[in-house]
């Protein structure tokens, strides 16, 4: 066993010292290491998700809206394959969910019509509204190709046209309420169309 | 009513205990006797709300104008390491009677990661100053009621003879989980 | 004691999780798969590891006093890294942890063989004896996770073997109790045997 | 004269026993499993049947091989725990959901702790509420009744339960109004003689009435729990109502939708799982009727009392605790 | 009708030998008298081995406080001074007499002449109480001359006189107060002079209706005693049930009747007192009930003191075949005795003898906390709670759980539906509890 080292008030200050200043050193240096893998990886899961719900595109141009009923500005991805625009992916959200707020990436088609979904972050339970995932269900399926001009983004069970999951409707709701907003802020900005 | 929708999630919805998994050591060790959960659940009611704000402080005002989010971690267990010491010393001093009631609590405080959990999360759920402490102090009151409903719960279990296979902590975390069970109902409260 | 054993007791007889019962909040909280719970097995295994050395290393210069504080800085650092680096290289696994990770800190385990063995011992004993305790907490925490998926999920390491729901409790919260309660009740039980 | 038996007094004792309460309780059972029987048919014999036997099977075994112990199935209370879980879940689950479900009533929710008495929460609820949340969609499945030899829909049909009809359609912003006088509204008399989907023990109010009356001329339980937890309940759904009978829907079809009255006499008033002092039941009946009206009409599932009397059950120990019963001779304040 | 208000049971009452009068047994050839019979300090045997002795003869002296003076309930010679196994299983020491004639001491008045004037004064009837050896009947034995001293700064308002007779099967008060009617009322009337009461209420359960119209009768000329019929309730006998009963007063936990400004004693008391008092009669002879559903000639027996069961017994008809078990006194407080040599003692009110079936204790289940024994405690306590706390030997907590307020009553062992012997628990737990506070008191 190692002597014990005897402590006195300078020792004691010297040694903690010693050790946060090379330990911030070392984080300083690991944190500069890492922060372009952890930018790069965030940025990786957008562009991942954005790829998922618009045709292919070369280029990405961003804006910000806020909707106009109020609430988070959302963020609305312009692709463009050359110069030629070939949709929009939104960044949406819906506070509906069964658990905390729910991230969706829904893309349109120039025409408006939804071309994919994408679930970004959710906590809903596990087995029942986590099927809002394409990897665990079909759910989401059933928005492809619709247009929300004739296609009403409301459960059955709420008079709309959509197949809820079963034992999930408040999560199918959520979803919905998300695709919804996106699709608000593609009106909001008419012109787009 | 923003705010009591914080309060009911951290008491019902989403206990610490019971749904998030935080303070499970504490809350398998201290729930033995109803009298010590008290206790346990005063102290952590106090060291979890006065823990947030400073670490949220330090956070605000120091880590982010400096750029130095990464080192979080390492602050906030130093901050509330230190920051238990200073109360077990404050109280010490003022008022020896709640020192008497929560002293013997002050020291396992620093490693219930209940505390840095609810530390760390008022950060990333991006809450305003106030929001977090009632957030804090609303998970710790959930801890406590979760803490004092289990130690009854063990007491009188205590008197039934358990099965020995299942004595002691098995029978514990099966009730956690029965309680935990019992918490789904309160889904969508919110 | 030869490294053999230092190495084998925190697998078998000296379990952190079934044994010795530290490390509940993980345990319970992040295994709700066999993957996730190996995943942060592995950090955890990694931050002790690391921590184990870098203590006995600096065992002689510490003064008693400040030891403590001394070694959750030392502890805090490498959960820092840990963290970093897997929001990098990981971000997947990173996000299915998250708050667990930081939590790594103070997990009693950690703390607990700095203090109890490597502020006490030589960096080789002490770098076998956190690699023991965290590949025991590892194999302790994919079994767990390994359960609760197959019961779950009807499925292991992500694997689905049976089509259709199984027992959804367990991959819920109360199931992460109970399962762990009768893990310990059926370990307790072995090793009376 | 070594002939004599030598034993402390009292020497005399009631006639009353464990197995007299239980098998009270399974008598008082029996008009809701004819109701269930004829509307849900054979089905419903099928799901009691199983459920009833898993529960003795397992109590059986794990009495037999895990604790090593005396085996007591014939105490009838493994019985009560198979019936009430039967009657908690729709008529259509299959087998072995009523298994699982039968395992972990009597396995988790009573053996664990060493078998009857034991046990802090009510086996059969344990094993609902852990069927619920595992199995949400064969659990919310139920089959629309059908008298037994009546014509009718077929067996395959399924709908929602009175009060599930109630939560979709005022999430759907309709009014209570609205929903009572759409045609698939079982309405008041239906939801008393039972003809409406539901778990199998809980449609008909006046078969479960009926039990209730018995075991109260039996003295098996008590007016307290009954009394505080309706009258709560009652109270509480009926200000909601008052003022705003739009939305909130009136207390008597509280009381005769859903599980009310089966989890009222026959759940909450489970001696093990309740206070022992009547200031106690007060309480636990009263907390547990807030809890349900709570979760029926702010929380995600439409129906509340399973949860709340479990909730309850997790506080009886500290309402043993707090609640005293009152103490002859106790010093009383200016005495 | 008045009654307690908490808890209490109503056990099949089985008064077979109600409507039997009292017959006097006859003498045994020896007797055994324990020499302390009463509660408190053991008694100085004061005879010696080979003496001759007479009825009435003091032969064991009371020195302390609270002790009692036994006499001598037959003549004859003392064989010895031995251990005696009596009704409570324990080996006591006891004077062995071989009875030779019946002869008494001088000065006692054997006859059956009322004498109604009540000449001496308070002090007098103390001290002539104490001397006769007059205890409490009721099955305390609790000395009667200690009772009747009142404590400083504290008064007696009222005087209870116990004719309950809550338990069943038993009917040695009944057929007293039916037949000695007159001479209970004096015995009352010089129990109220003892103490300076003006006001007596004699407390007699409703189903003993001849008893309450004869005393009802009879009380008119008595000045102050007042006949209060109850209703039938176990344990009404009880002495702080009495009280609550009969004047709704409630005695505070750990504390004696006179607190609440009363004192209760027997009817059997009273009568006690009557013959030492009027007639300078020691107490030598009680009122024993033989009885019990198989056993052939149920009676009530005028027996002295220390008279072997099985002479009783044999009065009755003998031991049934299937009897399984013989209690001294009745079948809630009675104690099961281990053999029919036991004499019979000042606080044997009755033999019951059980068939082996009715004997026979259920098989004990887990507590299935149905609340049963917490609704019949007349105490208001948790006998569950209490059992499981003395099993645990948790004392500490059952003290503060009122454990020593516990009156053994056995209306909780009675009411269990799991059969569980809440009341071996609680006296264990009584008893354990005991000691760590007098332990405590003595540091």
């Amino acid at each position: 066993m190692a002597k014990k080292i005897e402590s006195s008030f300078r020792n004691m200050v010297l040694a903690l010292l010693s050790i946060s200043m090379v330990a911030s050193f070392a984080l300083g240096a690991v944190y500069n290491l890492t922060k372009d893998p952890i930018a790069k990886a965030q940025q990786a899961k957008k562009e991942e998700a954005i790829k998922q719900v618009v045709p292919a595109f070369d280029r990405i141009e961003n804006v910000s809206i806020i909707p106009a009923e109020g609430g988070d500005p959302l963020q609305v991805n312009k692709a463009y394959n050359g110069d030629s625009l070939v949709g929009y992916a939104v960044e949406t959200y819906s506070d509906k969910g069964f658990s905390g707020r729910i991230l969706l990436m829904v893309g349109f088609l120039p025409d408006g019509t939804i071309f994919n979904t994408a679930v970004l972050k959710h906590s809903e339970t596990p087995g029942l509204g986590d099927k809002m995932d394409a990897a665990k269900s079909g759910f989401p399926e059933q928005f492809r190709n619709q247009d929300p001009a004739s296609f009403t983004l409301k459960v059955k069970k709420d008079g709309g046209q959509v197949d809820a999951i079963t034992a999930a409707t408040i999560s199918s709701r959520a979803f919905c309420d998300g695709v919804q907003r996106a699709y608000n802020i593609m009106n909001q900005e008419g012109g787009l169309k | 009513m923003e705010y009591i929708i914080i309060v009911i999630a951290a008491i019902f919805v989403n206990n610490i205990v019971f749904a998030q998994f935080l303070g499970i050591c504490p809350f398998l060790g201290v729930s033995n006797k109803l009298s010590t959960s008290v206790g346990m659940g005063g102290a952590v009611v106090f060291v979890m709300t006065l823990a947030t704000i400073v670490t949220y402080l330090i956070f605000q005002f120091v880590l982010v104008p400096f750029g130095l989010q990464f080192l979080q971690t390492i602050s906030y267990i130093l901050v509330i390491a230190a920051l238990v010491q200073m109360v077990e010393i404050i109280l010490k001093k003022i008022s020896p009677p709640l020192y008497q009631a929560l002293g013997i609590f002050l020291p396992l405080i620093t490693t219930n990661c209940a505390v840095l959990g609810v530390a760390i999360l008022v950060i990333q759920k991006d809450l305003n100053l106030l929001q977090s402490v009632v957030f804090a102090f609303a998970n710790a009151v959930g801890f406590t009621l979760a803490l004092v409903i289990f130690a009854g719960i063990r007491e009188h279990l205590e008197l039934m003879g358990v099965p020995k296979g299942m004595k002691g902590i098995p029978i514990a975390l099966v009730v956690a989980g029965l309680l935990s069970l019992a918490f789904m109902g309160f889904a969508g409260l919110v | 004691m030869n490294q053999k054993e230092n190495f084998t007791k925190g697998f078998i007889k000296n379990n952190p999780v079934l044994v010795l019962l530290l490390g509940m909040c993980p345990t319970l909280g992040v295994t709700t798969s066999a993957i996730n719970g190996l995943g942060m097995g592995l950090a955890t295994t990694f931050v002790l590891v690391m921590a184990n050395i870098v203590i006995s290393l600096l065992k002689s210069v510490i003064p008693d006093k400040v030891r403590i504080p001394a070694f959750i800085v030392v502890i805090a650092s490498f959960v820092t890294i840990v963290d970093l680096v897997m929001a990098g290289f990981a971000p997947a696994l990173h996000e299915q942890l998250g708050l667990f990770i930081p939590l790594i800190v103070v997990n009693c385990i950690v703390l607990g063989r700095a203090e109890a063995f490597a502020s006490k011992n030589d960096v080789l004993s002490s770098l076998i004896d956190g690699l023991g305790m965290g590949l025991g907490f590892a194999f302790a925490l994919t079994l767990l996770g390994g359960i609760r998926e197959i019961l779950g999920s009807g499925a292991i390491f992500g694997f689905k073997f049976i089509s259709g729901d199984a027992i959804l409790v367990f991959v819920l919260a109360p199931g992460a109790f109970i399962a762990l309660g009768y893990l310990i009740a059926v370990v307790n039980r072995l090793r009376k045997v | 004269m070594s002939l004599l038996t030598v034993s402390g007094s009292p020497h005399v004792h009631t006639q009353q026993s464990v197995k007299s309460i239980m098998y009270g309780v399974v008598i008082a059972m029996i008009p809701a499993i004819f109701v269930s029987v004829y509307f849900f048919g054979l089905h419903a014999a099928r799901v009691m049947f199983i459920s009833v036997l898993a529960c003795l099977f397992f109590e059986w075994v794990i009495q037999k091989y895990l604790i090593k112990g005396p085996v007591t199935i014939n105490d009838g209370s493994a019985l009560v725990t198979g019936i009430l879980l039967a009657f908690n879940v729709p008529s259509n689950l299959p087998a072995w959901i009523i298994v699982t479900g039968a395992l972990v009533s009597i396995g988790i929710g009573k053996m664990s702790f060493g078998g009857l008495g034991k046990n802090p929460f009510n086996p059969a609820l344990v094993g609902r509420v852990f069927l619920l949340i595992s199995f949400p969609v064969q659990m919310t499945s139920w089959p629309v009744p059908k008298p037994l030899f009546g014509p009718g829909v077929t067996d395959a049909i399924t709908g929602p339960t009175t009060l599930g009809i109630f939560k979709e359609g005022l999430d759907a912003g309709k009014t209570v109004q609205d929903i009572m006088a759409s045609p698939s509204f079982p309405g008041y008399i239906n939801d008393l003689v039972g003809a409406q989907s539901g778990s199998m023990g809980e449609i008909s109010a006046i078969a479960l009435l009926l039990g209730a009356v018995y075991m109260f001329s039996r003295k098996i339980i008590t007016w307290h729990i009954p009394v505080s937890y309706i009258g709560t309940a009652v109270v509480f759904s009926g200000i909601l109502w008052l003022i705003d009978p739009a939305h909130y829907i009136d207390p008597v079809m509280h009381l005769l939708a859903g599980g009310m009255i089966l989890g009222v006499f026959f759940m909450a008033t489970d001696m093990v799982s309740s206070p022992v002092s009547t200031k106690g039941q007060l309480v636990f009946g009263a907390g547990a009727g807030l809890l349900t009206i709570l979760i029926r009409v702010w929380g995600a599932y439409p129906e509340g009392v399973s949860f709340a009397i479990l909730i309850m059950n997790a506080f009886t120990p500290l309402i043993n605790s707090t609640f005293k019963p009152k103490r002859f001779g106790e010093v009383v304040k200016n005495g | 009708m008045k009654t307690f208000k908490l808890g209490g049971v109503h056990p099949e009452e089985n008064k077979i030998s109600a409507g039997k009068a009292i017959e006097v047994l006859p003498l045994p050839e020896k007797v055994y008298i324990p020499v302390s019979q009463s509660l408190g300090a053991p008694s100085t045997v004061v005879v010696e081995k080979g003496a001759a002795v007479r009825v009435g003869q003091l032969i064991a002296k009371g020195e302390s406080f609270i002790s009692s003076n036994v006499h001598s309930s037959v003549s004859g010679k003392v064989i010895k001074i031995d251990d005696v196994i009596d009704a409570s299983g324990y080996k006591r020491k006891a004077v062995f007499i071989d009875v030779e004639g019946d002869e008494w001491e001088e000065g006692i008045d054997r006859t059956r002449d009322i004498v109604r004037e009540v000449t001496m004064d308070r002090d007098e009837i103390i001290k002539r109480i104490n001397e006769k050896g007059v205890v409490g009947l009721g099955g305390a034995t609790f000395p009667s001359h200690v009772k009747l001293m009142v404590p400083d700064g504290r008064k007696a308002e009222y005087l209870l006189i116990n004719g309950v007779e809550c338990e069943p099967y038993l009917t040695s008060d009944h057929r007293l107060m039916l037949e000695r009617g007159e001479e209970m009322l004096i015995g009352v009337k010089i129990l109220m002079k003892a103490l300076g009461v003006d006001k007596a209420f004699i407390g007699i359960e409703n189903n003993k209706p001849d008893a309450i119209r004869y005393l009802s009768g009879l009380s008119a000329g008595f000045k102050g005693i007042e006949i209060i019929p109850l209703k039938v309730k176990y344990p009404q006998g009880g002495e702080k049930q009495l009280i609550k009963a009969v004047v709704n007063r409630e005695v505070p936990s750990g504390k004696l009747p006179i607190e609440v400004g009363c004192v209760v004693n027997n009817v059997g008391t009273a009568l006690a007192v009557y013959e030492a008092v009027q007639k300078n009669k020691p107490l030598v002879d009680r009122i024993v009930t033989v009885t019990g559903k198989t056993v052939a000639k149920p009676c009530n027996l005028l027996v002295r003191i220390g008279t072997p069961v099985d002479l009783l017994v044999a009065h009755a008809g003998g031991l049934p075949e299937n009897a399984g078990k013989v209690i001294s006194g009745g079948p809630m407080m009675g104690k099961a005795l281990t053999s029919l040599d036991a004499p019979v003692v000042k606080g044997t009110s009755g033999i019951l003898i059980m068939d082996g079936v009715e004997a026979k204790r259920a098989a004990q289940q887990n507590c299935i906390r149905c609340g049963r024994c917490i609704t019949v405690c007349p105490m208001g306590l948790e006998p569950y709670l209490l059992a499981q706390l003395s099993e645990h030997q948790l004392f500490e907590r059952a003290e503060k759980e009122k454990i020593m307020d516990c009156i053994e009553c056995g209306s909780c062992h009675f009411t269990c539906p799991a059969g569980r012997p809440l009341l071996d628990y609680l006296r264990l737990g009584k008893n354990k509890t005991g000691i760590i506070i007098r332990n405590r008191v003595k540091r």
